[in-house]
């Protein structure tokens, strides 16, 4: 595909199923994967809700798709920023959320946490360093 | 008991049309009535028979389609509405000069009068948006 | 005669959930939906709020939306009930009107 | 039409233009003076930013639909409760409202205010007084 | 300098495809480039020509179109959200079995890629939504 | 390096706004636009933060979004300047890069 590498940021801040906008969010980053860029995202206010663990959407009759960001690592997704103070609000802690994990092909495939807490500061640095903010 | 629901966001964008279904199906199910269900602002987006969902997904549309159906429902969709988001049944279209409709089965355009009536006739109101 | 109020929106995004709150009169009741149900949980930066309101107006939390959004019943602030999609029309039913705060 | 006289509540809790929200209420309003119902407006939280004066959508190019509350006096729509906390919080006074006024029919056809600012427990008091209630 | 533009909501309903529309224009006026508008999630109902909004009013999608004539703007509509949400043009339609679609002229249906790429090849990404 | 950050809500109904300002930094600039344009006056529970910020961050708003809701610039926080939407692409084409706060 293309010889140009952007660094995009995919920004999620809100929460899943009440709207749509977590899914379709997801939706891109996996075409995204395929066009070799440098692709992080960042997960914010109620973004953090998204990769709470055990979700159970069967009595909503809506589909889960918490499952797919299991799968982010074998698109070569792997950087996941998720913000401390967002979490600390909402009462949750790095344990409340999805294990999430990526193999490393730098170090001989070792399996490595995809999902970094990060400061305010961090996130707002991590947003500084990006060309191209998508957000949803 | 009577009620009467009104839908005001669109279909998988926000949940509200998926909460305002599973809530007349409860009541059905508890042996209340739900006469009339009226869609409006993006609500009216429900009621369009050209959405294709993703295969491992609801139907919204075929959803109420079934249950107005089944349980005699008058799904009306605001005609003011739909006319500014391009949901048209065959009269409208052809009223408006437009050569496609879009409209499913089980519904009907009509005015707001039907959202006061609903209001009037029905013992409560439900409300499901955004 | 009382109220059933819906809040379906996350009380850590919008101001939704503490306009209902200060709009509830003795004795109504207040349903988190969608969204909503985030404000249902201990610990949480809005959670003081919600139970100081929760000796005056009953609170309840829709079952199917608190699962899909991984909140186990555990985690519910003391004096909030989680409710079936059929104990939500009991509720609207059982109340002379319902409001919902969009 | 009905015989049925019940109490109709319309709130208002958005701010226009930015959604529609606002612009469809008020179309509601105005094909249910039809039906000789006991109406009310409620304004409250961004609502009240509704009725704020000397709106002028020329740049943006959206219609105006201010005046239209004006003219809601001719529909017989003359209960417009406004909550005073919520004009405080975005720093508005009366002052910056338009002036809406009905011909009180009982009283010689007097010209009086529509709008009545309420604290936020009157406004309490006036949802809990309805038959039915539409929220925007 | 090269604007990509992205839509994230439906026309009437929100302001971001009005504020979106004066942004391109303005860029536009000012000697830039705006190569592709890209419709996501509600942004694809912009691109319905079933639309009637009141004759007082803007027409959104009529706008969107002479303008992209107008410059040979590429207004992209997503293939997955338009699935959803019941936008089609006539290949769509047939593929999917549905016996009529409602895409307006000057837009078309292609997948997210488009969004990617127009990210890559642009020197701004704008994005209007809620 | 510096990036363009646009707000469109309410700062009254949503948490937008305030978390837009948590992350911007120092040089970065701010555009109210739509229903984020009420951030920008006197006087509201919201001025005091935005007012401290201005320093750090250039503060702008849409001069036609602000005249459809009727604020006057007389109205508008100190150091804060209004542009229209020629202006407006002129910060986005200054700026590194874009980020809205949806």
């Amino acid at each position: 595909m293309s010889e140009v590498v952007k660094k995009f940021l995919y920004v999620n801040r809100k929460a899943p199923y009440g709207t749509i906008y977590a899914l379709e969010a997801l939706e891109v980053v996996l075409i995204g994967a395929a066009f070799d860029q440098d692709v992080s995202m960042a997960f914010l206010d109620d973004g953090v809700f998204q990769l709470v663990k055990d979700q159970n959407t069967k009595e909503i009759g809506v589909k889960n798709f918490s499952p797919t960001f299991r799968a982010l690592g074998d698109y070569e997704v792997t950087k996941l920023y998720v913000e401390a103070e967002s979490l600390a609000e909402r009462g949750l802690t790095e344990d409340d959320l999805q294990e999430i994990v990526y193999e490393d092909e730098d170090d001989d495939w070792a399996e490595k946490p995809s999902i970094r807490i990060v400061s305010r500061d961090e996130m707002a640095a991590v947003m500084a360093d990006q060309d191209v903010i998508l957000s949803f | 008991m009577k009620f009467g629901i009104v839908v005001s966001e669109g279909p998988y964008t926000h949940q509200a049309s998926d909460t305002a279904y599973h809530f007349a199906k409860a009541a059905l199910e508890a042996g209340h009535e739900v006469p009339r269900v009226f869609f409006y602002h993006d609500g009216v987006n429900v009621g369009t028979r050209l959405s294709v969902p993703p295969q491992d997904e609801r139907n919204i549309q075929a959803n109420w389609t079934a249950l107005g159906k089944a349980h005699g429902i008058d799904l009306v969709i605001c005609i003011a509405a739909a006319q500014r988001r391009g949901l048209l049944d065959e009269n409208e279209a052809s009223r408006q000069g437009k050569d496609a409709n879009n409209i499913a089965e089980g519904f009907r355009i009509s005015g707001l009068g039907q959202l006061i009536e609903m209001g009037i006739q029905t013992d409560r109101l439900m409300t499901f948006g955004d | 005669m009382s109220t059933l109020h819906t809040v379906n929106k996350s009380p850590f995004s919008t101001q939704t959930l503490l306009s209902c709150l200060s709009h509830a009169q003795d004795g109504d009741a207040v349903l988190m939906i969608e969204d909503g149900v985030y404000g249902a949980a201990k610990g949480t930066g809005v959670a003081d709020a919600v139970a100081a309101k929760a000796g005056k107006v009953s609170i309840y939390v829709l079952q199917g939306d608190m699962a899909a959004r991984g909140i186990d019943a555990a985690r519910l602030i003391d004096g909030i009930s989680a409710v079936d999609y059929a104990g939500f029309v009991r509720l609207a039913a059982e109340h002379d009107r319902a409001q919902a705060w969009l």
